[in-house]
């Protein structure tokens, strides 16, 4: 199956490409559409553990099994809400 | 009437926002008394360092779910009160805000907490990133790990507001 | 630019008093970050009876000494951050605002505390009245007897911002 | 000498006026202010003891000593602020 990925900010940076169509085993997890990407794009490694997901516009696990046509965002640590960081 | 949830690529505007707050809070129970807002500036300095610009990319679809999110979790906690959210992406200059928080409610106190709860939940669990360029390079900040199920920082975000 | 503090019998607006707060805190220190602020409109009941309008009163003169020593107490106990106080006096109409405090900071922490402990302080000791007027009678609100020395009454309002 | 007292609020309605001009002893205190107001307009003694002072535009206490053409305000318990009274 396909699922179409999608990588924002710094996993973006470093995978040099915002969306990416990854061919599938039925029956993959989400982690298991990360360990694809990491084959594909391996300067993403850097990221891995700190990062969340969605799956087709809402919160998803990284566990959760995957379906075809899905849309798997990758989601670094997040930075958005007042512009003053530490505050 | 302006959206309470909204990400957007324009500038932001407070009035407009707490007036279709204002609207909708009128209709409800006791009516608006109080609304608490909160602005989020870009600051000239980071850290020490001098901040050129900065420049937000979100996950759009999906960040109006989080905001989504945090209006149900603030209506839970604060049930007379209304919540706005907006949030701006692409460049901002010094001086300009990224984010427009606002609180509606009969009372005072709860439009305090409901303010202050929205804009902490906005910082963990929102897909929004923010890219800080200086003088010499660029940065990607990095916060939370954004889950709203996390229910460590949740109660950290309530803590913040009630106490 | 507007007045950072004010009485006035105009309607209150709220992106004027931000603007010039950031105007002025962008020049200091860490500059300008977060804005917090706080409007109170004239709600449709009170205690179960139907408001008609309000009519504020004030004591002018001393009201923008009482909005100076609320500033100066948030300055002492949160230097970076600067207050705005207007307050709006006569007839005012449901829906409409009759005060507007806002608390620009370089930290969001700082700002909702000082603007939490404004609001409260402005309803100790600012010496303005209201006048409620009902289908069947007018009443004038008492609260707390104004006396900016009252040590206790300003623990109180530091709690509210703090805890 | 005179002192310009002002009434305002529940005290202006009490005492049916706004401003009134006092004749007073040398010496006197705001206290004593108080008490020749109560005497020229005695339905504002209902509000004896819940009321604060300003002197010349500028918070004020009960003992202390005025001069002539002082401004001696007194104010009922204040009520400003949001326009919801028990939030």
């Amino acid at each position: 199956m396909r699922v179409t990925v999608q990588f924002f900010a710094r996993l973006r940076e470093l995978a040099g490409c915002s969306s990416w169509t990854c061919e599938i085993a039925d029956g993959a997890t989400v982690a298991d559409v990360w360990q694809a990407a990491e084959q594909q794009f391996p300067a993403i490694a850097a990221m891995a553990g700190r990062v969340s997901c969605a799956v087709n516009a809402d919160f998803g696990r990284m566990n959760a099994v995957v379906h075809d046509g899905d849309e798997v965002a990758f989601l670094p640590p997040v930075s958005g809400g007042s512009a003053t960081e530490r505050d | 009437m302006s959206a309470l949830l909204a990400i957007s690529s324009a500038p932001l505007a407070l009035e407009p926002l707490v007036t279709a707050l204002e609207e909708r809070q009128q209709a409800r129970g006791e009516g608006c008394g109080a609304i608490c807002t909160f602005l989020g500036v870009v600051r000239r300095t980071h850290q020490g360092r001098e901040v050129r610009h900065l420049d937000y990319e979100a996950h759009e679809a999906l960040a109006l779910r989080a905001f989504g999110i945090i209006a149900d979790e603030a209506a839970d906690a604060w049930p007379d009160t209304l919540l706005a959210i907006h949030h701006r992406i692409g460049r901002i200059e010094i001086g300009e805000a990224s984010v427009v928080v606002a609180a509606a409610s009969a009372h005072r106190d709860a439009s305090f907490r409901a303010c202050r709860y929205a804009i902490e939940r906005v910082k963990q669990i929102a897909p929004i990133w923010k890219h800080e360029f200086f003088a010499d390079g660029a940065a990607w900040v990095e916060g939370p790990v954004a889950d709203p199920a996390d229910e460590t920082l949740r109660r950290e975000a309530m803590e913040r507001a009630c106490a």
